[in-house]
């Protein structure tokens, strides 16, 4: 019945093209409350009683009849898509509202059906396991994706990051399938995930994983194969941010996830292979966010971030079955897949809030902004929410499962070898790191945007955005709080899938009564903190209150907007140390010993993430170069191709002659 | 009884300011304020109305209280001897340590609220010395965990056995690691001279040049609690398992005590820092500590050298 | 004595000449000769200002030759019109005359063309242009929206005169640094004219700026003295240097004191703190005052330095020298201090010869000026003095050279005490004169070395022995571009430190 | 005990790692000298009383207050109390002297031979990396005076960590060490000494040897 309904719903999407333009969200909204609701049913069911649900669809695919299977994996992953989407579509409603006017039907069309096609196939990637139907699902995601992200397709720069992302897609895909068909054809197993079962029985895992670890990693956005992501998340609009580095990166993790379920050799070395490319994600991540000016850029380059954090948790799991440290393995899973949850919620947050900004000022630079926080309250708090959140800051989720990751390695430390100490102590900095530069750039991010006073008239004359655009950020707020405080609930469903990895999760009993302290004190600080507001209320209530400038030495003509902290000069202390990684051009003319009085001067940085420049921009340049050295003989001039097939053949004679061929 | 360590420490936290003001007077040949003025000065502050800047929201005013409830909650983990502390968990010291990043995470923002530069750049200090200096915590607290094979603080310190020599220099290196992290987090001496009035090299006390009456008073108080803090974990460091719970007090404050005035001491007897060395400087003790992990690695075999 | 050479008058420090024999030139000669005279290393100027000479604007400019001894004058006349007139700006060749035309702006509204600096002075209440208020100050901008600004000022957080400081950073690194000042402007120059008694005048001059009390009054009781033909004896002179190095003595004392302060080194600040007064408190048993107010007058002296006092001094020197060593040691080579001082704020020699900096700021650059030794004065003719010099021109070389001047001057004392000529005579040096009669359209320009650096008094009179104009240039007028110089790349947190290290006058700039 | 000492020993590195004064450098090396002295005195007292006294007093004399000290007066004739400079931030210099630390335990807990006395193996990789390093990042030719001494102190290391099986290495190392010592200084006691005696720090460092 509920089979039947998935599928009606499918057809159904089509109706959208014939509905007005105010109705389309609505619409939207309701199939995917549907899809939502059903598949929701089935994810719930999974993971409380640990059960696999099988079902096969209507559709036949290839002559066979299409299987779908949910297992615990599945149904987490299923779970956070649906709720991402599900706030997606609502704040679409309010975000899209002044495009109304200026798109016309059939885009507007589009981009609803596109959203509810992208769930759709998203499902269908978590449900599927037949390897070309999982490959369908996957390129038709990539599309919608495109079509999603290409909304204002006016601006040239959204075209450019959107063939961008479709081409490094395509990358992925085809890495994905060759891994697929190179296990194919050296097994002759069936061609889907199941069939890798009998491959990594029969062979060394590394390289195929490695291969799949490509194809998947280019969606999850692991540096160095992350360069699409800074891109395309500021193009997209921030709805479509949002879901995209809450679920659509995270569906990279599932496809790393589903894979690392049949290997059960090798763990070592694909464990450090992971906890190592996802530290190096994680600090560099973070390190590149700090200096972007860009406020979703930035976001953006925080997706790597977690991403990173996610796949230490997986890395650190893998390690610990490895090694036979069953906590390590236990409580790094649980918190890296934990993470991908957390991750879906803040990150979501921070995008629709952002964006939120954005419709009211109209720029993404955050040097533009500030003082927001006296005329959007609510989008400001929610963004200390989701930045408290994101830097793992109790009592919000982000420290739940960092707290579950150092947990396990703490842990770890006890029964492992000296190697594996050093390992999990390396790790320890690395996350202590990218936790401490995570408050540093979101110190930063929240003061510049939101607190002092407007640095441009931009963000002077705004106004708080509709309450529909609020609703879906207070649902992942609410979220967001609650496995702060009451974890174990979530902690639970994560360890059922961390169950697929590891052989027994008593761990995760046994850690129970930590994470019940965790939300004790949680309790008493926040509890606290009430007590000690309600404390000076009532001493405020006493006493006189006045209403000052800032203190600004007595000094009157001084403009407050330039007399504030920019995100240029936040970010500069931290740059100095790291100067070699953090590549910050700075256009500044400088004084020669002589000038007494300087002359008049400009002052402006350009960053350039020094990977994507070597790893893509110089080889790609390369080619180009090669392309057109090529095209000289591309004249156009029909006698020249016809000497060209004279010399060819020539050449052809030549070598048959002296026996080259 | 769980909660000795918190009732003393918040005792200690009272005297701390005062001692390390009389230290300093006493050491610069002054007379010097009494111990109790600086609790003097928070009465006074209790009492008192309030400024707000005009650009200030509620971040600004809500700040400090989180700080000083963050710190009051970390103390609640403060272990004496054989008593846990009122909220001990296994691994409560990550929460302790980012529980402490929230109170710093709301002063700087706070501090950025009043659109000042000289509040931008205290923040920024702020922000930078404290990210750094998390590793060496972390190392340490891994050292130990490694040392007593337990994760909570309660466990840490019961558990905690000094022998050989080698124990002793590692005891050692734990102590000032300890006394090093607080001056960094305390802003004090010598990556932050408190008693300075240069706004611009200023860290810490910059960040609070607007704030005012209710709030001021909780700031002050949290200086004390924050010493108080690191002198309790010292404190508990050192206290051999087999003593009365009488000499535990009395070791508890001489320690806190002894810290106090070597605070003023070393406030007394040099220059603080070049801002720019702070970084490498605070680096510098996530080195030791790392070199404090490899000797414990050594002492309990998983290091094997001959 | 006095020669014309190249259309200059040529004059020693302290000596009085009658106006019409200063040559006056056009502008375009004046304006080859004086870089011409400039050109030379040794020769700096040490004033150029105008007074309204019937209706019209008179301009002296006096250049210090520091080899020959000797100050050369020459002037020209700038007809009033219609209006200021225009001029063409001698700052574009020459850097340190800016602070000079800058001022003649402001008072006279006199455009100086291609002057690339055009910035009030000090907001003087008689200046040209009354509009211009002190928020309007115009501010060197750099374009970018990536910078902040920090302004400090004028209400200050330690305790010290009003002035306005703003800063272009890029994060913790200043790109410019902007002062403002003129927060405190009495108008000293115009009370100088309008106060007619000869106390009242000193008075004044002791109170130009109250840390520098002996360097300015001296400089004042020798123009009185030059202006009126009396000449001092040598008991006078010696008395007079003995307190001017005491001042300087002092002075640098709590400069330590303070710099150990700013760099939170508490034991080095308690205890120079503490030695500083010692010497202030002879000063006090001396004349009265802490501050040698009422020491210096002129033609004479109400308070001998008796051989009760010499005694005593001696015992004190003794006594300081051997506290200062003994605390200069340890804060000398303590490696946090030197680290904390060490390689910022530096001035080069091009750049200090380029804002012409004088005094600390100047020597600590290895430009020799120091007039005790290029242009003596007092007893400084007698004892010649050997200047002190270091090279690297940074924080640690200001703080050095301090140490290095309070050794030299303690054993300069010695020497005018150890010195027979000076106090064979047991008598006391006459009573000070307190009605002078003045020599007539006559001009005198005096110059001595503070320890701050060189402070120039210059007088002019009328036909009846009036005074009509009165200049006091503060060595501070100079050094406050050498404080912005050396802040450019530094970091912020290093701004506190460097500005003690030249500890400036506020009051003594805006007088 | 022993082990304590190498301890103190790899602390000092870290030291040098981010200090910048010259003066410094100095104490330091005093100090490893004082270390060495100990190390050599716990680790070979049971050998020959005239070869123990022969090490003990090279690394306590030469070590320990012979080189420092003329070090010390060559740095005051030569004005050379000012920073010394680098190529590379002092921040990079920490992390990486950290991690030649980490790397030469690493590396000798790996190492299993029975002729090989792994904790000064540890100590000495350290030293030597820490050393070699030094003497790269630096310009100035009195720093890599100071690097070269580090590394000598490593090698001395290195000999005692096969020291036990081998006196006479120990021997042939020290004998360098003394060699190496005196020659350097010899060198540096002509050519900076005298020639250069009034020249600056930066013009000393286009002398790079």
């Amino acid at each position: 019945m509920y089979l039947i309904v998935f599928q009606f719903l499918f057809v159904l999407t089509f109706g959208m093209f014939i509905l007005s333009k105010k109705h389309m969200s609505y619409f939207g909204l309701l199939i995917q409350l549907g899809l939502a609701g059903i598949t929701g049913y089935w994810s719930v069911d999974v993971l409380i009683h640990g059960t696999i649900f099988e079902r096969e669809l209507l559709i036949n695919f290839w002559g066979s009849p299409l299987e779908i299977k949910v297992d615990s994996l599945s149904a987490f992953f299923i779970l956070v898509l649906n709720f991402t989407l599900l706030t997606g579509t609502m704040y679409s409603t309010g975000y899209l509202k002044p495009y109304i006017n200026e798109k016309n039907h059939v885009e507007f069309g589009l981009h609803y059906f596109s959203l509810v096609w992208l769930h759709i196939s998203m499902l269908l990637v978590c449900m599927l396991r037949d390897g070309l139907a999982f490959l369908v699902a996957w390129e038709v995601m990539s599309v919608f994706t495109f079509l999603l992200m290409i909304f204002e397709s006016e601006k040239g720069e959204t075209i450019r990051a959107g063939i961008n992302f479709l081409l490094q897609m395509h990358v992925g895909l085809v890495l994905i399938m060759a891994g697929f068909i190179y296990a194919f054809v050296h097994t002759g197993a069936v061609f889907s995930f199941d069939g890798l079962t009998v491959y990594f029985a029969r062979f060394h895992p590394f390289p195929l994983f490695l291969l799949f670890f490509a194809g998947f990693g280019i969606k999850a956005g692991f540096i160095p194969l992350h360069t699409w992501l800074p891109h395309a998340h500021p193009a997209a609009p921030s709805h479509i941010s949002g879901v995209m580095s809450g679920v659509i990166i995270k569906m990279g993790i599932y496809g790393i996830l589903r894979i690392l379920t049949y290997i059960h050799t090798d763990l070592l070395a694909i464990g450090i292979f992971i906890l190592v490319v996802s530290a190096i994600s994680g600090l560099l991540g973070v390190m590149y966010a700090i200096v972007q000016h860009d406020l979703k850029k930035l976001l953006a380059y925080h997706s790597i971030e977690n991403i990173g954090i996610i796949g230490i948790g997986i890395g650190i799991g893998l390690i610990g079955t490895a090694k036979g440290i069953p906590v390590l393995a236990a409580l790094g899973f649980t918190g890296g897949i934990l993470h991908i949850l957390n991750h879906s919620l803040f990150k979501s947050l921070l995008f629709y809030s952002a964006g939120s900004v954005y419709m009211k000022t109209h720029t993404k630079n955050i040097e533009h902004l500030g003082g927001l926080i006296k005329r959007m309250p609510v989008t400001a708090l929610l963004f200390l929410l989701g930045a408290l959140a994101i830097c793992g800051l109790p009592p919000f989720n982000g420290f739940i499962s960092e707290f579950l990751i150092y947990f396990g390695l703490f842990k770890g430390l006890l029964t492992a070898d000296f190697q594996t100490d050093i390992t999990i102590m390396g790790t320890v900095i690395c996350l202590t790191l990218i936790g401490g530069l995570t408050i540093f750039c979101f110190t930063k991010v929240f003061s510049i945007v939101f607190l002092g006073t407007a640095r441009s008239r931009l963000s002077e004359n705004v106004k708080e955005v509709s309450v529909g655009m609020i609703f879906p950020e207070i649902l992942a707020g609410i979220v967001i709080v609650a496995i702060g405080i009451f974890p174990i609930f979530f902690v639970k469903a994560a360890g059922r899938v961390a169950g697929l990895y590891v052989e027994d999760i008593p761990w995760i009993i046994q850690n129970t009564p930590s994470l019940s302290g965790v939300s004790r004190a949680s309790l008493v600080f926040m509890l606290l903190t009430a007590l000690l507001w309600f404390l000076r209320r009532t001493q405020q209530k006493r006493v006189q209150i006045e209403h000052e400038p800032t203190w600004g030495c007595g000094y009157s003509g001084a403009d407050p907007a330039v007399h504030q902290y920019t995100a240029t000069s936040f970010a500069d202390n931290y740059r100095e140390l790291a100067p070699p990684l953090m590549k910050v051009d700075k256009h500044f003319e400088s004084l020669k010993e002589e000038d007494i009085f300087p002359r008049p001067r400009s002052f402006k940085t350009e960053t350039s993430d020094r990977l994507e420049k070597n790893l893509v921009e110089k080889p790609v340049r390369k080619v180009i170069y090669w392309m057109e050295r090529v095209a000289i003989f591309q004249t156009g001039n029909l006698q020249h191709y016809i000497m060209y097939a004279f010399l060819f053949m020539g050449l052809i004679f030549l070598l048959t002659i002296f026996k080259l061929i | 009884m769980n909660g000795l360590g918190f009732l003393l420490s918040i005792v200690s936290s009272l005297l701390f300011p005062g001692i390390i003001a009389v230290t300093k007077a006493k050491m610069s040949g002054r007379k010097g304020p009494g111990i109790f003025q600086s609790l003097f000065d928070v009465a006074r502050l209790f009492r008192k109305g309030s400024i707000y800047s005009a650009t200030t929201s509620i971040i600004f005013q809500i700040a400090p209280v989180i700080y000083f409830a963050s710190i009051v909650v970390a103390l609640l983990f403060m272990p004496f001897g054989q008593y846990k502390g009122l909220l001990s968990f296994e691994a409560d010291f990550v929460f302790f340590a980012y529980l402490l990043a929230v109170g710093k995470f709301m002063m700087i923002v706070g501090a950025m609220d009043t659109g000042s530069g000289f509040e931008g750049m205290g923040a920024n200090r702020e922000a930078l010395y404290s990210l750094l200096v998390e590793p060496a915590f972390f190392i340490l607290m891994g050292s130990l965990v490694l040392l007593t094979s337990h994760t909570s603080f309660y466990n840490l310190f019961v558990h905690i056995h000094f022998d050989s020599f080698f124990s002793y220099l590692i005891a050692l290196l734990g102590i000032y690691l300890f006394i090093q992290i607080a001056m960094v987090e305390n802003s004090r001496m010598p990556i932050d001279d408190p008693k300075t009035h240069l706004e611009l090299t200023m860290i810490h006390e910059v960040m609070v040049l607007d704030n005012s009456g209710f709030d001021m008073c909780l700031i002050h108080l949290t200086t004390g609690l924050k010493f108080a803090l690191y002198g309790g974990l010292i404190a508990n460091f050192i206290f051999p398992e087999t003593w009365t719970l009488y000499a535990k007090i009395v070791v508890f404050f001489t320690v806190n005590l002894l810290f106090a005035i070597v605070v003023g001491f070393l406030e007394s007897c040099r220059a603080r820092n070049k801002l720019a060395k702070n970084p490498k400087w605070i680096l510098a003790l996530s080195s030791i500590s790392m070199v404090v992990f490899l000797s414990v690695l050594a002492i309990t075999h998983k290091l094997f050298l001959e | 004595m006095t020669r014309k050479i190249e259309n200059t008058l040529k004059i020693k420090n302290g000596q009085s000449v009658s106006l019409s024999e200063i040559p006056v030139l056009e502008y375009r000669e004046f304006y080859a000769v004086v870089l011409r005279l400039l050109n030379a290393e040794d020769v700096h100027c040490v004033n150029y200002y105008a007074y309204p000479d019937n209706d019209n604007l008179k301009f002296i400019c006096c250049l210090a030759d520091d080899s020959a001894q000797s100050v050369s004058l020459l002037s020209h006349i700038l007809p009033s019109g219609k209006g200021p007139g225009e001029l063409e700006s001698l700052t574009r060749r020459v850097g340190a005359l800016h602070i000079f035309e800058r001022e003649l702006w402001e008072n006279f509204g006199v455009k100086f063309e291609g002057h690339p600096w055009m910035k009030p002075v000090r907001f003087s209440h008689n200046r040209y242009n009354r509009i211009i208020a002190m928020h309007d100050y115009p501010f060197y901008r750099i374009k970018s929206e990536e910078l902040h600004e920090v302004g400090v000022g004028p209400i200050h957080a330690g305790v010290i005169e009003p002035g306005y400081f703003r800063f272009t950073c890029n994060g913790e690194m200043v790109l410019h640094l902007e002062i403002q000042l003129g927060w405190q402007h009495r108008g000293v120059e115009r009370l100088f004219l309008e106060k007619p008694k000869l106390l009242q005048r000193t008075m004044l001059a002791e109170s130009i700026t109250g840390d520098t009390t002996i360097g300015h009054t001296l400089a004042f009781a020798q123009v009185m003295e030059g202006l009126s033909g009396i000449s001092t004896d040598s008991r006078l002179d010696a008395e007079r240097s003995i307190a001017l190095e005491l001042e300087r003595i002092a002075v640098h004392t709590g400069d330590i004191s303070a710099l150990c302060t700013d760099v939170a080194y508490q034991l080095g600040a308690a205890v120079f703190g503490a030695l500083r007064t010692p010497i202030i408190n002879f000063t006090q048993e001396w004349c009265g005052n802490r501050f040698g107010k009422g020491l210096i007058r002129t033609g004479g002296s109400h308070y001998s330095l008796t051989n009760v006092l010499i005694q005593k001094l001696r015992k004190l020197l003794d006594d300081f020298e051997w506290r200062f060593k003994e605390m200069a040691d340890k804060a000398y080579s303590l490696l946090s201090v030197e680290n904390r001082f060490d390689n910022i704020g530096m001035v080069t020699n091009k750049q200090a010869r380029l804002i012409g900096a004088v005094g600390m700021a100047a020597r600590t650059s290895g430009v020799k000026r120091d007039i005790r030794h290029s242009h003596p004065f007092a007893a400084f003719r007698v004892i010649s003095y050997v200047p002190v010099m270091l090279e690297k021109g940074d924080v640690y070389a200001r703080y050095y050279l301090r140490r290095l001047e309070i050794e030299e001057s303690i054993n300069y004392i010695r020497r005018i005490l150890d010195n027979e000529q000076f106090f064979l005579s047991e008598t006391t040096p006459p009573v000070p004169e307190a009605n002078l009669h003045l020599y007539p359209s006559s001009i005198t320009v005096s110059m001595v070395e503070g320890w701050r650096g060189e402070i120039c008094h210059s007088a002019v009179t009328d036909e009846e022995g009036n005074i009509i104009h009165y200049k006091v240039k503060d060595p501070s007028m100079h050094n406050w571009k050498a404080l912005e110089l050396s802040l450019r790349g530094l970091e912020i947190s290093d701004f506190p430190i460097n500005n003690k290290s030249y500890n400036l006058s506020y009051c003594g700039h805006d007088l | 005990m022993v082990f304590s000492l190498i301890l103190l020993f790899e602390l000092t590195l870290i030291y040098l790692a981010f200090t910048e004064r010259v003066k410094r450098f100095l104490t330091i090396l005093m100090i490893q000298g004082l270390l060495l002295f100990g190390i050599a005195y716990l680790q070979l007292k049971h050998i020959n009383i005239l070869y123990l006294a022969f090490i003990l007093s090279e690394t306590i004399i030469v070590k320990g207050l012979l080189v420092p000290l003329f070090l010390n007066q060559m740095r005051k004739r030569n004005n050379l109390d000012r920073l010394a400079h680098s190529k590379v931030s002092t921040f990079v210099t920490v992390m990486a002297i950290s991690a030649a630390i980490v790397f030469g335990f690493l590396l000798s807990s790996n190492i299993h031979d029975d002729h090989l006395q792994t904790k000064f193996l540890a100590a000495s990789i350290a030293a030597i990396i820490t050393g070699i390093y030094f003497v790269m990042i630096h310009r100035n030719i009195f720093t890599h005076l100071v690097g070269y001494l580090i590394t000598e102190n490593g090698v001395f290391l290195f000999s005692l960590a096969v020291g036990s099986e081998m006196p006479m290495l120990v021997n042939a190392a020290i004998l360098l060490d003394i060699f190496v010592g005196v020659l350097v200084l010899g060198i540096f006691a002509n050519r900076v000494g005298d020639r250069f005696k009034k020249m600056h720090v930066d013009d000393l460092a286009q002398l790079k040897d």
